[in-house]
C-alpha cells in the first residue's frame, strides 16, 4: 500500500510536470497577451509592462522562470487581477468549487444509487421506467439548458431559490442539482446494471439460500458489488464536474475555480489559468488515487500495485 | 455404505413438481412432473445430462427459481407436513439456511468475494440460531474445524479468494451444516473440483452425514459418485425422472435405455471395456420436445408405440420405477449410431 | 522441456519476481500411431506443455524433435510444414471457434493458409472432412452457435485434420462434454486414428477415459512427469504415490466396489506452482514421505520404461 | 473548511458591475468597472457631479479642491486643498500626496497605461518615457531597494514601486551608443546634496551609468568592458522640471505644456486621485490594496473583497462629506452575464445592473411604458460619449480607395441596426464625435443612399461590386457585434454586391489583429476619456497608437496639432471640426451609431441620472425605503 | 519434412462425390451472429424506433438542402425578429432570378453551398419553386427561420459527433488493438499514457487548443492544408475521446488473444495480420460499435458545452449546442422566447436519447452473456 502510493505520488508529479509544460507552451502560442487592452501605449511603456511578468525573454528563459517558481508552490501573481496571487485566487475559488463539487457529488451519489438500487430491484417496474427515462434524459440535456430551464421554474415560477450569487447555503441548491444532474443519471445507470449484474450472481443464490432476508442480502451482499463500478466511475466524475462546474458556476454567477478559470484563459492571464489547470490536475490525480485506494477497500481481492 | 434406508416416512415428499421457464426461444418446461421422496437420514441421488431439470428441481424447493421468467407450475412439496412451494417468502426464509441447506456447484463464486468467511458463516447463525456475534464467531470456527479447515480460528476472518478450491467448498459445507439442518441438497458439489479434492469432500460429507443424520439429495452427473455416495437414485431425462431405484439396483439392472446408456459409454478406470457404446444424438431442446418419450430419437430399444405415448413411471420390482415402454433386456438393440448425422439440426 | 512464465509482483525498484514453473522439465516420445495420455490435476501444466509443442507458448528450455528434426524455437514460414504435421484440439468446444466465422471457413481456414485446394474444391474438401468427422456435410455455410457441443469438437477435430497431420494434440477434448457424449468424440477419435494412422497425445484430467483411449501413460504433478508407464501397467499397478492415491480417489460407478475399495485420501490441496520446491514437490501431501530423503528433488523421467520419480519406490525391480 | 459561506449582513445598495476590477489602485487600471469603485473610494481634486438645473448634465464640482485658479495663459492651474479632509488613517489629505501620488503615476519603471492623461503636465512625458537630453537635470535610482519584498534589482522592474531606492540627482553631461546603437552609457555629473536639498549649482562628481532595463547581454559587456560603469534602475529627467509642485500643504500648482480646456475633467477622472504614501510605503503593491490595508480619501471605504464575486464598500465616516452619504454599505458584484444580471435584477438581488440583455429590452421598455404616468421607469437610457464604428484597413487593395469606403458607408443601413439590433434607442452615427459636446459642430458623413453607394463603387472602378477582392469583417466574440456584422454583411451583399465574411477572435487575438492591420475591416468603439471632441479625434493622427487604419493625412495632423496650442475655446473646437470632416470625407472609419447606456435601475433608488459619460456617484444615491417595500411587494420578493 | 499423410488418401471418400451435396448445402444458410443480434435487436421496439428515428435523421441532414425550407442565414430583421411558431406562407423571392443573379442569391441565402449541396437546392428550387416551408418553429432575433437552422444545425452537430467519433475509434482502436496485442512492456508503457491522459482534465487543455487553433496565422497556416477550423474541431475532440475506446478495445483483445480459437487459428499457422484482421476484428467490433454509438452523445454533448463557451462551431454553421445557447441567452425572466430554447433543447435531446437508447439495444442484441440468460 505505501508502496503503491509512493509510486503513485511518482506519477503524479510526472503528469503534472507533463501538463505543466503542454499547456505552457499551448499558451505562448496563442497570440495576445495579458497585457493586451484596447487601447494601444507608446512601446516604452508596453515593455516595461511585459518586463513584469518576463514576457519579453525567449520562452526558455520563461519557462524555466515560471516552472522554477510553481515547483515552490507559487505560481506568481495573477497577471490580469493585479492585486492578487495566484495562489489567493485559488484559494479563494477552491472552497467555493470544492462546495459546490462535493454538494453535487453527494447528491448525484445519493440520488444516483437510490434509483440505480430500485430500478434493479424492481426491474421494468413503473418505476423503473420512470427512473430509466429521467436519466436518459439527465444524460441527454446538456446541463446548460438544464440551468436555465431550472431558473425559469425554480427562481421565477415557484420562487424557491435565489436566482444567482454565492453566500448563504440556499443559493447552492440549483447549481448542485444542475450539476449533480447528469452524474446522478449515469450513476443511476452504471448501479443499475452492476446491480442486474451482481443479482445474477451465485453467491447472491448462496444467501437467499441461507435464508437470509431479501433486505439483508440486498444491502450487505449486492450492494457493495453493484458499487464497484459506479467507484471506478467516480474518477472520471470528479474530472466531469470540474467541466461541468466551468458552465454552472459560469451561469449562477459563483466565484469558484471555473469561473477564474474561464475569465483567465479568455483574458489571457497565463499565471492564473496555469495554476488552475495545475490545482485540478492535481485534484484529479488524487481523486483518482483516492478511488483506487477505495476500490481496494472495497474489493479485497484487488491488490493494489 | 451401511444401508440406513428404511421405510420410515419420508422427510421430503415432491409431488408432480413442473417448472416453466418464459425464454426468448419460447416456453422451455424444465421440470416436467417429477415426484420424490427424501427420507431421513438417506443420500439420494439424482444423475442425468446437462439440462435435465436437476437444478431446477432443487431450486424450485427453496424457492429460488427466478421469476420471472420462471414460474412454478404446478406441484407439492411437503415438508413436515407444509407445503414448501405455497409458503410466504418469510416462513421459507426461516426453513432456508436453517433446516434445508443448500451447497453450490462452483464454490469460486457462491461465496461473496465482498465479505470475510466469518461474516458469511456468522450470518447464517445469528439469524437462524439466534446466536450473539461472539458465540456465532465461535461457532463458525468450530464448524471449519469441523469440515477440516487447519488453523480455522485465524483463516475465519480471511477472504473466499484467499482459500482454495477445495476449502471454499468446505466452507459452503460449513456454512450449510451450520444450524444442523434436516436436509441437505448439494448440487453437483464435486464438479467443479480436482478428483483428489472431490474424494476428499465426499468423505467429508459422508463422515458428516454419519454424525448428523442429515438427508442429503446429491445431484449429479457423475455415475462414479452416486456409486460411492448415494443410498437410492433417481435418473432424470428432459425434466421428467425416467428411473429411480437404490443405488445397487440402478448398477446392476438398469431398466431404462437412457440409464443404460450412460453406464455404457462412461469409461471405467478400473476395467478396460473393449469399445464404449456412446448415446447417439443429442441432448433435447426443452423448448421443442417431440411428442411421445423424450428419449425415443436416442433410443436403441424404440419401438413404434414410443412416438405416442410418452411412458409413466412403472414400478419396478424392487420397488423404484422406470418410464420405459419396452423391457430392456429382452427387446432387441438396434444401431441409432447412423442415425447420428442426419438427426443433428 | 521447460516452460517458466516469468512474474513479478510488487513495485518498480523492489519487486520480487519469479518463475511460474508451468513445465519443469519433462520429456517424452511419441511413436507412429501411439497414443500417449497425459493425466494430472488441474494446473499442472498439461495445456503448457501442448502449446509449448506447438511453440504457442514458447518453451522456456528444452527441445522438440519431429521426425527426428528440431523444431523448437523455429518461428514464422520455418515453423509452417511443422505445423501441418502437428495439430491440436482443444478443451472447450465454445471457445475454440471463431464465433463469426461459418463452419465451412474454419474448416477451410488451414486449407486455404497451406493453399492445398481452392474455390470449389475447398468447399467439397470441407464436406468430405465433415463427412469423415460426422458431421453433415450440408451444413457448411452454418455458425458454430447452431450446433451442439459434441458436434463443435467435431468441427474442431475436422479443422486439425484438414492438413492431413499425423500428430494430433488432444487437451481435453471431451471434459465440456455431457457424458454421453463423451464416448461419441472419443470413439470417433480412436476410429480415425485407425483409418488414418494418426498418433495423439491426449491430455485429460479423467483418468478413465485416459485409460481407455491411451496405450502409454504419464501422470504429471506440478510440471513434471511423475510416473510413466503402458496404460494396463499404470493402472494395474501404480508405483508412486501419486498416482495411486490418484487412482483410489476416482470413484467407479460400481456402488458394491465403492463400498469395498481401499482408498488413499490425499491431505491438503493442489499446489500453486509459483512457489519454488527445493525437495520432492509432492512431499507435502505424500502419505509415505520420508523427512529426510525426500528433501531433494527426485530424478525426472525419460526413456519409455515404466518408471515413477520417487525415492521411495524401487524402480529398477519394474 | 470546504462548506464555506459566507455571513455577511445584507447590503444597502447592490449593483452589477460587470466585470471583476482588476484593481484597486486608480494606478493599475483603465477599466469602467474600475472606475466605479476606484471612485467610490478616492476623491480627486475635483469631481463630476449631476447639476442642479439639469441632473442629466454632469458639472465639476469641488472634491479634495475647494477651489482653483487658472493663469492668464491657461497654463497653470493652482489648486487649493479642502483642509478638512483626512485619510481613513487619520492623516489629513495634503497637496504633497498628489505629487506622490503622480509621480508614481508616472513612473518611468512601470508607468499607469492612462500616464498619457497627464503628459499635459509640462515634462510628464518625458520622465514617465525615461526620455533625457545632454544637459538636463536628471535623477537616477540605484538597484538598492528594501523592502517587505526584496526583489533582486536586476529584475529591471519590482513590483514594488515604492519604497525606492537611493535616488542621485545630476546634470547628464554626455551619452554614448555603444553596441551599435543598441546601449547606452549615461555620464552624470551628479550634485550633492545638502539639508535636504539638492545643490544644483555646486560642483558634482562625473559618474557612469548603465539602466538596468537593457538586455543582458550589452548591460553584461558594458560593465566588463568599463568596470566604473554602474547599472542603475532607471535615470529620467528629475522629477523637479516635471510641472507638478506643492509649495505649501495645501497649494497645488500644476503647470501645463499647451492649453488644456478639458483638464478640470481629466483631474475629476479616477485615475488621477490621490493614494496614501505612508500605506503604500508601509505594505507596496499590491498588498496595501488589501482591504485590511487599504487607506482611502473618498465617500467609501473598502470592507470586503472576493474574486469575482462581490467588493462591498462601506461609508468613510471620516469623509468630508460624510453627512451627505445617504448608502452604508453597497456591494459591488462582479456579474458577467447579461441574462444573470436581470435574473438577479428581477428577483430583486441586484438594484442596479450596467446592462441588459437585447432580447429582453423591448419587453422591459413596454413594461416601463405600461406603468402608471409618472412613475420612474427601470430602464434608464441615455446617450453616450461612445461611438460604434468600423475601422477599414486602408492598406488593403480595393479599401485602400476613399471612394469605395464612402460607397460602404453609405450602403448601410444603420437606422435598421439601431432598430432591429440594438433595440435601444441607439443613434445611427453621421460622424464619428458623437453629438453632445457643447459648442463642437463636427463632421458629418452622408445618409444611407444606396443609389450614391452604387454610383461611388462604379466610379472607384468596381461597378456592381465587380473586381473588388472579398472583404472580410473581423469582430472580437460577442453576440451583438457578430449580429451587426451579419446585417452589414447582408446589407453590402444586398446593396453593393459585395461579398462579405465575417470572423469573430476572441479578444486579445482580436487586438493584435486589429493592431498588426490584419484585417480588411475591424469593429471597434471608442469611449470618451473626458468630454471633449480631442479623445476622439486625436487618435487618428499619423501613426498613433490607436489608429490601426494605416491612415495618414498631413493636414488633419496638422489641424490636431493646432488645436492643442489653441488658447482660445471657439477656435478650437472650429479647428477639430474641420479635422473630423477631413476624417469623415476619406472614411478610414465606418461609423455606425453612438452609444446609449442602458442602466436598469429600481425606481426606488433616488439621484440616479443618465448622463453622457454614464458615471454615477455612488455617494448621493439613496434608497426609498418606503417605495422599496411596496415594489418587492407587488412582485411577490423577499 | 514429409508432410503428406498418405493415410488419408485412402481413407477418404473421392470428392466429386460432394458436388450434388454443396448445391444442398447452399440452401441451408446459416445465421451468423450479426443476423441473430440484427434479429435480436428488432425485437426491442425501442432501439428499433431509435434507429429508424437515426436514419431518418441522418438522412435529413444529407439531404437537407434538397427540403422546401427556408434560408438559414438570411435575415428578416423588419417582419420576423423573434417571430413565434406560426404557419404564414413563406416565399424565397427567388422567382424572377436567373442566371448569375440566381447564382449570387443561392450563394448568399445559402452562404456558399459546396457543390452538392448547391445541385440540391437547384432541384429543390426546381421541385418547389419559391414556396418554403413556413417557419413552424418561429424565428429568432435576427428572423431567421429556426427550422432550417434545425436542420442545417443537424448536419452541423451530427458530423462533429460522427466524424470525431470516427477518430476516436481509428485512434482509440489501432492504439487498444496495438497494446493489448503486443502486450508486456509496451502495454504497460501504452496504458501508463492513457492513465496519464485520463487524469488530465481536457476541458483545460481544449480550451487552450480551441484558441491557439483559432488564432489567425495558425489558422491560416491549418487552412493551407485543406483544415479549417472545424474540421480541427473535430479532430481535436476526437483526440481526447480515444481514451476510452482504447482501453475497451485492449481489454478486449487481451481478453480475446487468450481464447481459445486465437490459438486455435495459430496452430493451423495463420500469420499475425490474419489473425487480426480475420480474428480478432470482428470480434472486437461488436463492443466498439456499442460503445461507438455512446460516444457520439458525448462527444455532441462536448461540442454544446463548447459553444455555450462560445469557443465552439462558429457562425455562419450553426449546430444545435450553439442554438441551444443562443435560446439560452434569451430566456429571461422578463420575456421567454421559448421556441428558441425548446426545440434546438428537443433536437438535441431526441437524437442523443435515441443514441442512448439504440446504444442500450445493440448492447443487449450483441451481448452473448444476454443470449445465454
Ligand atoms: N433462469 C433460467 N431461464 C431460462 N431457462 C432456464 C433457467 N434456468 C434453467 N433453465 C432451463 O431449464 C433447464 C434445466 O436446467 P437445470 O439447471 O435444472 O439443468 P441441470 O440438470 O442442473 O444441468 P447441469 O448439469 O448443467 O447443471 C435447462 O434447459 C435450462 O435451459
Ligand atoms: N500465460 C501464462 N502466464 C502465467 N502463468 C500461466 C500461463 N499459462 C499457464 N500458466 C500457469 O501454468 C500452470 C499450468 O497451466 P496449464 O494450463 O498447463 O495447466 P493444466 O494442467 O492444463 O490445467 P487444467 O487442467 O486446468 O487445464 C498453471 O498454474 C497456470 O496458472
Ligand atoms: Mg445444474
Ligand atoms: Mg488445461
Amino acid at each position: 500500500m505505501i508502496r503503491f502510493l509512493i509510486r503513485r505520488a511518482i506519477w503524479i508529479v510526472i503528469t503534472l510536470w507533463l501538463v505543466y509544460t503542454l499547456s505552457f507552451f499551448l499558451m505562448l502560442s496563442v497570440p495576445g497577451g495579458p497585457m493586451s487592452g484596447e487601447r494601444a501605449y507608446p512601446p516604452e511603456i508596453e515593455k516595461m509592462r511585459k518586463d513584469r511578468f518576463h514576457l519579453n525573454d525567449p520562452w526558455p528563459v520563461q519557462y524555466w522562470y515560471y516552472l522554477s517558481n510553481a515547483c515552490q508552490g507559487d505560481f506568481l501573481s495573477s497577471q490580469v487581477l493585479n492585486d492578487y496571487e495566484v495562489s489567493e485566487i485559488i484559494s479563494e475559488g477552491f472552497p467555493i468549487s470544492a462546495t459546490l463539487g462535493v454538494l453535487a457529488m453527494s447528491m448525484a451519489l445519493i440520488v444516483g444509487l437510490s434509483a440505480g438500487i430500485i430500478s434493479a430491484l424492481w426491474r421494468n417496474s413503473l418505476l423503473d421506467v420512470f427512473f430509466r427515462s429521467m436519466a436518459t434524459i439527465g444524460i441527454a440535456v446538456p446541463n446548460f439548458v438544464l440551468a436555465g430551464l431550472a431558473i425559469m421554474v425554480f427562481v421565477f415560477q415557484l420562487k424557491w431559490f435565489p436566482a444567482a450569487g454565492w453566500g448563504k447555503p440556499i443559493d447552492m441548491v440549483l447549481p448542485s442539482i444542475c450539476l449533480a444532474a447528469p452524474f446522478a443519471a449515469y450513476i443511476s445507470r452504471l448501479t443499475r446494471t452492476g446491480m442486474l449484474d451482481v443479482l445474477g450472481q451465485d453467491y447472491i443464490r448462496t444467501a437467499y439460500a441461507k435464508g437470509l432476508m431479501p433486505s439483508t442480502v440486498v444491502l450487505k451482499h449486492a450492494v457493495r458489488g453493484a458499487l464497484l463500478p459506479v467507484v471506478s466511475y467516480l474518477g472520471p466524475a470528479v474530472a466531469g464536474i470540474l467541466t461541468g462546474s466551468l458552465v454552472i458556476e459560469r451561469i449562477f454567477f459563483l466565484p469558484g475555480l471555473g469561473t477564474h478559470f474561464i475569465e483567465a484563459v479568455t483574458q489571457r492571464d497565463y499565471t492564473t489559468s496555469l495554476g488552475i489547470v495545475m490545482v485540478s490536475t492535481a485534484l484529479v490525480l488524487v481523486m483518482n488515487t483516492l478511488v483506487d485506494v477505495s476500490y481496494q477497500l472495497l474489493d479485497p481481492r484487488i491488490k493494489l500495485k | 455404505m451401511a444401508s440406513t434406508s428404511n421405510t420410515q416416512d419420508p422427510l421430503l415428499r415432491v409431488e408432480d413438481l413442473r417448472v416453466e421457464f418464459h425464454t426468448d426461444d419460447g416456453l422451455v418446461t424444465a421440470v416436467r412432473g417429477v415426484d420424490w421422496q427424501l427420507r431421513a437420514g438417506e443420500t439420494l441421488g439424482v444423475v442425468g445430462e446437462s439440462g435435465s431439470g436437476k437444478s431446477v428441481t432443487s431450486l424450485a424447493l427453496m424457492g429460488l427459481i427466478p421469476q420471472p421468467p420462471g414460474k412454478i407450475v404446478s406441484g407439492r412439496a411437503i415438508y413436515r407436513g407444509k407445503d414448501l412451494l405455497k409458503m410466504s417468502s418469510k416462513e421459507l426464509s426461516n426453513i432456508r439456511g436453517n433446516r434445508i441447506a443448500m451447497i453450490f456447484q462452483d464454490p469460486m463464486t457462491a461465496l461473496n468475494p465482498f465479505l470475510t468467511v466469518e461474516d458469511q458463516l456468522t450470518e447464517v447463525t445469528r439469524r437462524h440460531l439466534g446466536l450473539s456475534a461472539k458465540e456465532a464467531t465461535k461457532h463458525a470456527i468450530e464448524m471449519l474445524e469441523k469440515v477440516g479447515i487447519p488453523s480455522a480460528s485465524k483463516r475465519v476472518f480471511e477472504y473466499p479468494h484467499q482459500f482454495s478450491g477445495g476449502m471454499r467448498q468446505r466452507v459452503m459445507i460449513a456454512m450449510a451444516l451450520s444450524c444442523k439442518p434436516d436436509i441437505l441438497i448439494a448440487d453437483e458439489p464435486t464438479t467443479a473440483l480436482d478428483v483428489t479434492i472431490q474424494a476428499q469432500i465426499l468423505e467429508l460429507m459422508k463422515e458428516l452425514q454419519e454424525q448428523e443424520g442429515t438427508a442429503i439429495l446429491m445431484i449429479t452427473h457423475d455415475l462414479g459418485v452416486i456409486a460411492n455416495i448415494a443410498h437410492r437414485v433417481q435418473v432424470m431425462y428432459a425434466g421428467r425422472v425416467v428411473e429411480k431405484a437404490t443405488v445397487d439396483e440402478l448398477f446392476q439392472n438398469p431398466r431404462h435405455p437412457y440409464t443404460l446408456g450412460l453406464l455404457e459409454s462412461a469409461p471405467r478406470v478400473d476395467q478396460l471395456e473393449a469399445e464404449l457404446r456412446p448415446i447417439p444424438g443429442q441432448p433435447p431442446d426443452l423448448s421443442k420436445l417431440p411428442g411421445g418419450c423424450s428419449f425415443r430419437p436416442r433410443c436403441p430399444f424404440s419401438i413404434a408405440n414410443c412416438s405416442e405415448v410418452d411412458p409413466p413411471l412403472f414400478d419396478s420390482p424392487s420397488g423404484g420405477g422406470y418410464a420405459c415402454l419396452v423391457n430392456i433386456d429382452e427387446a432387441p438393440r438396434h444401431d441409432a449410431a447412423s442415425q447420428i448425422s442426419e438427426d443433428q439440426s | 522441456m521447460k516452460v517458466h512464465f516469468p512474474f513479478r509482483r510488487g513495485g518498480w525498484f523492489t519487486g520480487e519476481s519469479g518463475f511460474v514453473r508451468a513445465v519443469d522439465g519433462i520429456s517424452f516420445t511419441l511413436g507412429e500411431g501411439e497414443t500417449l495420455g497425459l493425466v494430472g490435476e488441474s494446473g499442472c501444466g498439461k495445456s503448457t506443455t501442448a502449446k509449448a509443442i506447438l511453440n504457442l507458448t514458447p518453451p522456456t528450455a528444452g527441445e522438440v524433435y519431429i521426425n527426428g528434426r528440431r523444431v523448437d524455437g523455429l518461428t514464422g514460414a520455418a515453423m509452417r510444414p511443422y505445423r501441418r504435421d502437428v495439430q491440436m484440439i482443444f478443451q472447450d468446444p465454445f471457445a475454440s471457434l471463431n464465433p463469426r466465422m461459418t463452419v465451412g471457413s474454419i474448416i477451410g481456414e488451414p486449407i486455404k493458409i497451406y493453399n492445398l485446394a481452392s474455390g470449389v474444391d475447398r468447399k467439397l474438401e470441407v464436406m468430405r472432412l465433415m463427412e469423415l468427422v460426422g458431421l453433415n456435410p450440408r451444413y457448411i455455410n452454418r455458425y458454430p452457435h447452431e450446433f451442439s457441443g459434441g458436434q463443435r469438437q467435431r468441427i474442431g477435430i475436422a479443422r486439425a485434420l484438414a492438413v492431413r497431420p499425423r500428430v494430433i494434440l488432444c487437451d481435453e477434448p471431451v471434459s465440456a462434454l455431457d457424458v454421453s457424449i463423451q464416448a461419441q468424440v472419443v470413439n470417433l477419435l480412436m476410429d480415425l486414428q485407425q483409418k488414418l494412422g494418426l498418433s495423439y497425445l491426449f491430455i485429460a484430467h479423467d483418468l478413465s477415459v485416459v485409460r481407455h483411449i491411451s496405450t502409454r501413460v504419464g501422470v504429471m504433478y506440478l510440471g513434471r512427469i511423475v510416473e510413466m508407464a503402458p496404460a494396463e501397467e499404470l493402472y494395474e499397478s501404480p508405483q508412486h504415490p501419486y498416482t495411486k492415491a490418484l487412482l483410489s480417489a476416482i470413484p467407479v460407478p460400481d456402488p458394491a466396489l465403492e463400498r469395498t475399495r481401499q482408498r488413499v485420501v490425499l491431505q491438503g490441496e493442489v499446489p500453486s506452482p509459483d512457489k519454488a520446491y527445493p525437495g520432492c514437490p509432492f512431499a507435502d501431501r505424500c502419505p509415505i514421505v520420508d523427512e529426510v530423503i525426500c528433501r531433494s528433488k527426485p530424478p525426472q523421467l525419460e526413456g519409455s520404461a515404466h518408471k515413477a520419480s520417487c525415492f521411495k519406490v524401487d524402480t529398477s525391480s519394474l | 473548511t470546504v462548506f464555506q459561506f459566507s455571513d455577511l449582513p445584507p447590503a444597502d445598495f447592490t449593483f452589477a458591475n460587470g466585470t471583476e476590477v482588476k484593481s484597486v489602485d486608480p494606478k493599475m487600471v483603465t477599466g469602467a468597472p474600475e472606475g466605479r469603485v476606484i471612485e467610490a473610494l478616492f476623491e480627486g481634486l475635483y469631481q463630476r457631479l449631476p447639476s442642479e438645473e439639469d441632473p442629466t448634465v454632469l458639472v465639476a464640482a469641488p472634491g479634495q479642491a475647494t477651489s482653483y485658479e487658472l493663469s492668464e495663459d491657461k497654463l497653470t492651474y493652482t489648486f487649493h486643498i479642502r483642509e478638512d479632509s483626512v485619510w481613513s488613517n487619520g492623516e489629513p489629505v495634503t497637496a504633497h500626496d498628489w505629487v506622490f501620488s503622480w509621480q508614481r503615476f508616472l513612473h518611468p519603471q512601470l508607468p499607469s497605461e492612462y500616464a498619457y492623461q497627464l503628459w499635459y503636465v509640462k515634462n510628464a512625458e518625458k520622465y514617465s518615457l525615461s526620455k533625457v537630453e545632454v544637459g538636463d537635470r536628471v535623477e537616477i535610482e540605484l538597484p538598492d531597494r528594501a523592502g517587505p519584498k526584496m526583489f533582486p534589482a536586476t529584475d529591471g522592474n519590482s513590483e514594488q514601486h515604492f519604497p525606492r531606492g537611493t535616488i542621485l540627482s545630476g546634470i547628464l553631461k554626455k551619452v554614448t551608443a555603444v553596441a551599435g546603437d543598441e546601449g547606452k552609457i549615461f555620464e552624470v555629473e551628479v550634485k550633492p546634496t545638502k539639508d535636504g536639498k539638492i545643490a544644483w549649482d555646486a560642483p558634482g562628481e562625473i559618474k557612469k551609468f548603465v539602466k538596468l532595463s537593457e538586455s543582458d547581454a550589452i548591460r553584461n559587456q558594458i560593465l566588463k568592458d568599463d568596470p566604473k560603469v554602474q547599472p542603475v534602475n532607471f535615470l529620467t529627467i528629475h522629477f523637479d522640471e516635471v510641472g507638478i509642485k506643492a509649495p505649501d500643504d495645501h497649494t497645488l500648482v500644476v503647470t501645463l505644456t499647451n492649453p488644456t480646456p478639458y483638464f478640470l475633467d481629466l483631474v475629476a477622472f479616477y485615475p488621477m486621485h490621490p493614494v496614501n504614501r505612508t500605506c503604500i510605503e508601509t505594505y507596496g503593491y499590491p498588498e496595501w490594496t488589501k482591504p485590511e490595508n487599504i487607506v482611502s480619501n473618498g465617500a467609501f471605504t473598502l470592507e470586503f473583497r472576493r474574486i469575482r464575486d462581490r467588493i462591498r464598500l462601506r461609508k468613510n465616516p471620516k469623509y468630508w462629506d460624510a453627512e451627505n452619504v445617504k448608502l452604508n454599505i453597497i456591494d459591488v458584484l462582479a456579474v458577467q452575464s447579461d441574462t444573470t444580471v436581470l435574473n438577479m435584477y428581477m428577483n430583486g438581488q441586484i438594484d442596479w445592473g450596467i446592462t441588459v440583455p437585447t432580447p429582453a429590452l423591448p419587453s422591459l421598455l413596454k413594461r416601463d411604458a405600461e406603468k402608471p404616468e409618472g412613475s420612474q421607469s427601470d430602464m434608464r437610457i441615455a446617450p453616450m460619449l461612445t461611438t460604434y464604428f468600423y475601422r477599414i484597413n486602408t492598406t488593403r487593395p480595393g479599401l485602400d480607395n476613399p471612394k469605395v469606403r464612402r460607397a460602404l458607408n453609405l450602403a448601410i443601413n444603420k437606422q435598421e441596426i439601431v432598430d432591429y439590433v440594438t433595440k435601444a434607442g441607439q443613434i445611427p452615427a453621421t460622424s464619428y464625435v458623437p453629438p453632445g459636446l457643447a459648442g463642437y459642430g463636427g463632421g458629418h458623413t452622408g445618409e444611407y443612399d444606396p443609389e450614391e453607394a452604387r454610383r461611388l463603387l462604379a466610379e472607384a472602378g468596381y461597378p456592381g461590386g465587380k473586381g473588388l477582392p472579398k472583404v472580410q469583417i473581423l469582430y472580437n466574440t460577442h453576440e451583438g457585434h457578430k449580429d451587426i456584422a451579419s446585417v452589414v454583411q447582408q446589407q453590402l451583399k444586398k446593396n453593393l454586391q459585395i461579398d462579405v465574411e465575417l470572423r469573430n477572435l476572441e479578444w486579445s487575438v482580436f487586438l493584435a489583429s486589429s493592431r498588426n492591420l490584419e484585417y480588411d475591416i475591424a469593429r471597434a468603439g471608442w469611449i470618451a476619456d473626458y468630454p471633449d471632441p480631442n479623445t476622439f479625434l486625436d487618435m487618428f493622427v499619423t501613426g498613433g497608437e490607436n489608429n490601426q487604419t494605416g491612415w495618414s493625412n498631413a493636414e488633419y495632423d496638422q489641424l490636431i496639432r493646432d488645436a492643442q496650442a489653441e488658447a482660445d475655446p471657439v477656435k478650437r473646437l472650429e479647428m477639430l471640426s474641420k479635422a473630423e470632416q477631413i476624417l469623415m470625407d476619406e472614411m478610414p472609419i465606418l461609423p455606425i451609431y453612438y452609444y446609449v447606456s442602458l442602466n436598469i435601475v429600481r425606481p426606488y433608488v433616488k439621484n440616479f441620472y443618465p448622463n453622457i459619460q454614464d458615471l454615477h456617484p455612488l455617494h448621493i444615491l439613496e434608497i426609498d425605503e418606503a417605495e422599496k417595500a411596496r415594489i418587492f411587494e407587488a412582485e411577490g420578493l423577499r | 519434412m514429409n508432410s503428406q499423410n498418405r493415410n488419408f488418401e485412402d481413407a477418404l471418400p473421392p470428392l466429386d462425390r460432394y458436388r450434388d451435396m454443396l448445391r444442398d448445402a447452399s440452401a441451408i444458410q446459416g445465421v451468423s451472429l450479426w443476423q441473430d443480434a440484427w434479429r435480436r435487436l428488432r425485437r426491442n421496439w425501442v432501439a428499433m424506433g431509435a434507429l429508424v428515428f437515426l436514419v431518418l435523421l441522418s438522412l435529413s441532414a444529407v439531404l437537407t438542402p434538397i427540403f422546401p425550407l427556408q434560408s438559414p442565414v438570411e435575415q428578416h430583421l423588419r417582419d420576423r425578429s423573434f417571430a413565434a411558431p406560426n404557419s404564414e406562407p413563406v416565399q424565397l423571392g427567388l422567382a424572377e432570378l436567373s442566371g448569375e443573379e440566381l447564382d449570387a442569391a443561392i450563394k448568399t441565402l445559402w452562404n456558399d453551398p459546396s457543390a452538392f449541396d448547391e445541385a440540391l437546392i437547384r432541384t429543390r428550387l426546381k421541385m418547389f419553386g419559391d414556396w418554403a416551408i413556413p417557419s413552424f418553429c418561429g424565428s429568432d432575433h435576427l428572423g431567421r427561420d429556426m427550422l432550417s437552422r434545425l436542420f442545417w444545425g443537424a448536419r452541423v452537430s451530427l458530423i462533429v459527433g460522427v466524424v470525431a467519433t470516427f477518430v476516436s475509434l481509428i485512434i482509440g482502436v489501432s492504439y487498444g488493438a496495438i497494446s493489448g496485442y503486443v502486450g508486456g512492456h509496451v502495454d504497460d508503457a501504452m496504458m501508463r499514457v492513457v492513465d496519464i491522459l485520463y487524469s488530465i482534465p481536457f476541458i483545460f487543455i481544449v480550451i487552450f487548443v480551441v484558441m491557439v487553433i483559432s488564432e489567425p496565422s495558425i489558422k491560416a497556416n491549418l487552412e493551407s492544408y485543406g483544415i479549417n477550423r472545424i474540421v480541427a474541431f473535430y479532430f481535436l475532440i476526437g483526440a481526447i475521446y480515444w481514451l476510452t475506446m482504447a482501453r475497451v478495445v485492449r481489454g478486449q483483445v487481451i481478453s480475446l488473444k487468450h481464447e481459445q480459437f486465437v490459438d486455435a487459428a495459430r496452430t493451423i499457422g495463420a500469420s499475425p495480420s490474419r489473425i487480426v484482421f480475420v480474428h480478432l476484428v470482428p470480434n472486437v467490433l461488436g463492443v466498439v460499435i456499442v460503445y461507438l454509438t455512446l460516444t457520439i452523445p458525448s462527444v455532441m454533448l462536448f461540442e454544446a458545452f463548447l459553444s455555450f463557451l462560445g469557443i465552439g462551431v462558429e457562425e455562419p454553421n450553426v449546430s444545435w449546442g450553439l442554438l441551444a445557447n443562443e435560446g439560452l441567452k434569451v430566456i429571461t425572466p422578463i420575456r421567454i422566447y421559448w421556441w428558441l430554447i425548446v426545440f434546438p433543447a428537443i433536437a438535441l435531446a431526441s437524437t442523443l436519447y435515441s443514441l442512448n437508447f439504440l446504444g442500450d439495444g445493440l448492447r443487449d442484441a450483441l451481448d452473448p452473456r444476454m443470449k445465454n440468460r
